[in-house]
């Protein structure tokens, strides 16, 4: 399957972004110009965060502590972190009903996320929002969203908000390969575009939305080949590549902060769970399901950092052990955080 | 067609609801369905009889839709007739209206009716009005399915239970089945209606059991159904609070009140007539519904009755019971405690009849 | 602040609407200015007094807006602070939520009120829910205005009155200013408002002239307005219907008949005090509002007064005269038939007056 | 200015379609290869009759016989009538604010035309819908929609319901260049071409949305650009140019009957009044109107059709004066059309 030529303005600037997942190259020493490697392993912390944390949640669901549904990003975290590697503090984001994984990357603590998933006063939300709205305003994150593509105008009119306010913040606008079809992202990216506003605006492709294959769903082949509609960039790249998607990012960081205006980075990933709780895997075969297990993308960046010397594999061992304890810890707040009183019901509707 | 039948027992008094439902579907053949299976039979039933008729919504073909409605439909009709969208609320309710339009008749699944927000455009501005600035050239016979409502906690953009924003809007007939027997006599009704119809099913109710009678059977639409006869108040209840109300009903008969229960059924058109005789009867009304208390459609309910002649009947005021003025939440608690329960009805009620409101 | 008043004579008993205007606005130094000329002022002000404070709609900048409300405001404060945007109603109310959201304060005009039915997701899902469901993590201080309403020959899809859709909806604040006066005070007030607020201006009101102080003051949402004392029957009107409504009870008083005349302003949140205490006063209530009367505000003005303690001083049914069920027609006399009228309201109360309802 | 080189994937069948106004090429016999002489001059006749519909309409306003406002499509019936040409009675048309134009172009009778405009029974709307609505169900046209953007998806639902019902009928969808950036355009491009259907997109780009330039709102330079991202072919024609219009019109209902799916047409014209009765015409210079007066398509046709000897002096006097008696008798109709009684308000608001 060969991904079709499509136009990508700034070519030679994204070389080391991979365009598909089958010319993937082996890792160089200049693989990661921007990243020390503090920074990479604290990248790889974070995708064993993400990991654990959804593994975790999962089992607490199983286990009655966590009510509603969730949308596992299993199998997508190097998307999720390597496009937030690319972020300062200060930048924002908006994210989808599949958005612990951004949440995580963008900075959000594990503890919080948890007690939110509880339906407790110290959880991000205070216990209104749960997961699908799981947000770290304090980091950037303005939000998981319950409605595909409800948060890409929002990072948008963030953006606005920047440029208007002289700021230096960019804003990364995570989707879904469903949300490319909904009229929000239409209306979005044409915006970002004729006002030159700093987003990036991030399709996770995951070959899916819900049931729906995108071959079924989206009339063109790469969801980034719609950037050529709005005049902006548009970037395939591998996102189980940490590499590949951390070269994408930064640049088009920087376009953003050059005043290049926005551009358009397709992440193609997998999930490898159900879409949500509700899922029967009646869309797709086993195999291509263990296809895609095979690339998992936190194994993959742990052997290339390996291979680089960046980490050893007792640093690894490290790492996961304190992963382990931090999900441990996080899990101990939020079960002890107290839950909010019915008195309380109608607070936060407006501000006081 | 003989197949066909049609409930005719509106406002006749039975004994209650369950009973009510034994005695008729003894009569067609029935037999136990979910309030999801009966939704889906009414499908297929339609889709069988009139080739016009299909599917449209996301993930409703291999996946079965988000609660399992469409299950397997797309097994016996193939994929043409069950059609999964593109997630495109605004464009895919243009493309059913263009269809009904033109000779087919499609039914929409919205995934959740918390979406229909990105279809109101097609929805009030274009299907509801059609016919009207056509001045009646054309029809819209166009079938919308909303799964609504609260209890799954899903928080606050997939709990919301819209259906008196349509309710406000001519041209567009909305109803709120409370059971499998009217979820699938309604959509049959809907099906064959020429008009845009909207059908709000509450989540919970999806898993209810009932009697269904096999074949084909409509419920009327715009008749509301007398579920419980009672002389002391009038409990007028939609969707899952009419099984709310009905165990309010039964522990306030332990204390000697004797509440009439109402099921709505149809928010558009609505049933004045049902409202006015019963209010006639027990000189007390309290409306019990999830959506938002202000402007949901008790409102409407207790409008109705304050200026008709039931009025004068009024022994007290007029409570409603609705959801709590904010978003629903994602804590359980708070989410059970944002809409009405059967413990909270039973309080209102037992204030009223005792003059404490 | 010292330039700022704020006005406190709210169901204070005044002569009448256009005296009680005369006494405050001589203190304030007012002259007359038109509805549209008093909103552009306020924009002004805001935008004089507040860097943050920016314009955004479709043909605001040298169009002047469709409207003429914005007119020149472009040449005073460039195109950035009054961007036109894109036709995209859903995806620029997303822009805006996203800049209010961090740090700015902007206003924006949707062309006709019937275009909203295009953003309800953003206005809805997003604007009014945000903060609740960030658990007050965030604000989203974003005013939207609608010109809205019938009487232009524009027909179905360009005259609807639809504020009862978002007067459903908590999280969202939703006033009717009726005029100049009101509609200064109350965008001012609105873009001061941490909250989403909706303005719905009607179209026939841009041209009506009224006093309206220089400077900086605002008229508090949530509060209704006494317009004229009287004490057989209460009048609440929304809006345009204000006018038709002091009409009449100007036409009513020449037959004995003293109407009490609210203008209820705001919708949500709604000065429940002030209609209680007005009907235990006249005994009587009667709502005049331009939506559609099913579900309309009336409906809630109505069951909030039935639900109320004012239900035992109520000495007749309480009528509503709301826009008819259809949608609203182009043909002229078609038109004006569609909505209440000075006649129509003069007719109603009179009868309900002499026990005739 | 010149047009940017876009990605046309049938070029070579659209060569007859002019893609800029300024590479107009000289007229040959073989300028209407599907038209006979006879068609022709019915075009002709249409166009003045739309011309002169408008004219008198805009009259009748002033007078005070038409209530509301109305959208004059002056300068544009090239565009009308040339995609029109292109379709059978059996084919359908949605339309929009703009819409005399199509209405007519599609075999409307300018009497219950006018009827309408003065708010009568035998108006195609029956009074009920005026100039924003007109209709006429009988030749195909759906009707005007006061909504931009509003009839595009709708002509996707006709599209699939031909498809469906196995009809041969092709839907031509009006809209305008502001409309364009309406998110239910994204929706209805991609649904149609995935599902392949019948349908003509036909972009009227007069250069502005009410007085917001498509370089002010559209980040594309050309509308039929955003072709590709839906995969199906665009192409720009100078929409003055009734031969370039009905060459593509052609070319596409062909595509679509025999079942090759969707094309989207960009028709540049121009409105040389304005935008609707309340525009102070602020956005654009006198000389910019000039230079479009003077490339009037009604003019253009007619030297055109003298030119190859299509027609005679003598017989386009006939048809002006033909359209001038059509006009005046479907005055008289209209005028002497009842009006709607107040009883029956509420009529039609559902089927009886
Ligand atoms: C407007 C809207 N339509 C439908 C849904 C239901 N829904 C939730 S997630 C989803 C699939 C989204 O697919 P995609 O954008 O690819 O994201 P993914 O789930 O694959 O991460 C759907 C249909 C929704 N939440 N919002
Ligand atoms: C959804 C919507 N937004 C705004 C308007 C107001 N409006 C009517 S026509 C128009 C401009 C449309 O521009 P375009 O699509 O280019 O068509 P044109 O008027 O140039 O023919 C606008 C903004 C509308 N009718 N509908
Ligand atoms: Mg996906
Ligand atoms: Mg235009």
């Amino acid at each position: 399957m060969g991904v079709e030529d499509i136009e990508l303005r700034e070519r030679s600037a994204a070389a080391r972004a991979r365009r598909t997942v089958e010319d993937a190259v082996p890792m160089s020493p200049a693989t990661y110009p921007r990243l020390s490697n503090e920074s990479l392993r604290q990248a790889l912390h974070k995708m064993h965060l993400i990991r654990r944390f959804e593994e975790s949640a999962e089992d607490a669901y199983m286990r009655g502590l966590v009510h509603g549904t969730m949308h596992l990003s299993i199998g997508q975290e190097a998307s999720a972190v390597g496009i937030c590697a690319a972020l300062e503090p200060t930048d924002y984001m908006t994210s989808t009903h599949r958005g612990h994984g951004h949440c995580i990357a963008k900075g959000a603590q594990v503890s919080r996320m948890f007690a939110e998933f509880f339906g407790k006063e110290d959880g991000y939300c205070r216990g209104r929002g749960g997961s699908m709205h799981i947000a770290d305003v304090s980091t950037g994150n303005l939000g998981a969203n319950g409605i595909v593509g409800g948060g890409i105008p929002i990072a948008v009119g963030v953006a606005l908000s920047m440029k208007k306010q002289k700021r230096s913040s960019v804003v990364a606008s995570f989707f879904g390969d469903g949300a490319n079809n909904e009229g929000a992202f239409h209306e979005a990216l044409n915006m970002a575009s004729i006002w030159k506003l700093p987003v990036i605006f991030v399709c996770e492709n995951n070959g899916y939305g819900m049931s729906t294959s995108t071959e079924r769903s989206t009339a063109v082949k790469n969801v980034a080949e719609r950037a050529s509609a709005y005049s902006m960039p548009g970037i395939v790249v591998d996102g189980n590549d940490f590499a590949a998607v951390v070269a994408a990012a930064f640049e088009a960081v920087e376009r953003a902060k050059q005043g290049g205006g926005p551009s358009l980075i397709e992440s193609k990933t997998y999930r490898v769970r159900g879409h949500s709780r509700s899922d029967r895997n009646r869309y797709r075969t086993k195999e291509e399901i263990e296809t895609w297990l095979a690339r998992d993308p936190i194994g993959a960046f742990e052997r290339q950092l390996l291979r680089q010397g960046v980490v050893t594999v007792s640093e690894i061992d490290a790492i996961r052990a304190d992963v382990e304890r931090e999900i441990a810890d996080a899990i101990a707040f939020a079960t002890a955080s107290p839950a909010p009183t019915v008195e309380e019901l109608t607070r936060y509707v407006y501000s006081d | 067609m003989s197949t066909r039948t049609e409930e005719r027992s509106v406002l006749r008094p039975q004994d209650a609801c369950a009973a009510h439902r034994r005695i008729r579907s003894r009569a067609t053949g029935a037999r136990e369905l979910s309030y999801a299976q009966a939704i889906q039979e009414a499908l297929a039933i339609a889709m069988e009889a009139d080739e016009r008729v299909f599917l449209m919504g996301e993930d409703i073909g291999v996946y079965g839709g988000a609660f399992q409605v469409t299950g397997d439909l797309v097994q016996r009709f193939g994929p043409e007739r069950v059609m999964d969208t593109p997630i495109s609320e605004l464009g895919a309710a243009g493309v059913a209206i263009g269809a009904a339009l033109t000779g087919l008749r499609p039914i929409f699944e919205f995934q959740f009716s918390d979406f229909s927000a990105l279809a109101m455009e097609q929805i009030v501005n274009q299907a509801a009005k059609l016919r009207f600035m056509l001045g009646g050239a054309v029809s819209v016979p166009l079938v919308m399915r909303f799964p609504s409502g609260s209890g799954t906690g899903a928080a606050a953009q997939h709990s919301q239970s819209l259906e008196a924003w349509f309710a406000h809007v001519p041209g567009l007939k909305v109803v709120q089945p409370s059971t499998p027997y009217d979820a699938k006599g309604c959509l049959l009704a809907a099906i064959a209606d020429p008009d845009p119809v909207m059908i709000f099913e509450h989540k919970l109710l999806y898993k209810m059991k009932g009697d269904v009678p096999r074949g084909h059977y409509t419920v009327p639409l715009g008749e509301a159904r007398l579920c419980r006869p009672g002389r002391d108040v009038t409990i007028v209840a939609t969707s899952i609070m009419v099984h709310r109300s009905l165990a309010a009903a039964k522990e306030l008969a332990g204390e000697g009140i004797e509440a009439e229960v109402i099921d709505l059924r149809s928010l558009r058109p609505l049933d004045r007539d049902a409202l006015t005789s019963s209010v006639k009867r027990t000189h007390r009304l309290v409306c019990v519904y999830e959506g938002v208390k202000t402007l949901g459609i008790g409102a409407e309910i207790s409008a109705s009755i304050a200026e008709s002649d039931a009025f004068d009947y009024l022994d007290a005021p007029i409570l409603r019971l609705g959801g709590a003025e904010c978003p629903i939440p994602y804590n359980p608690e708070l989410e059970k405690a944002a809409v009405p329960q059967t413990p909270s009805i039973v309080a209102a009620v037992r204030d009223l009849v005792h003059g404490r409101r």
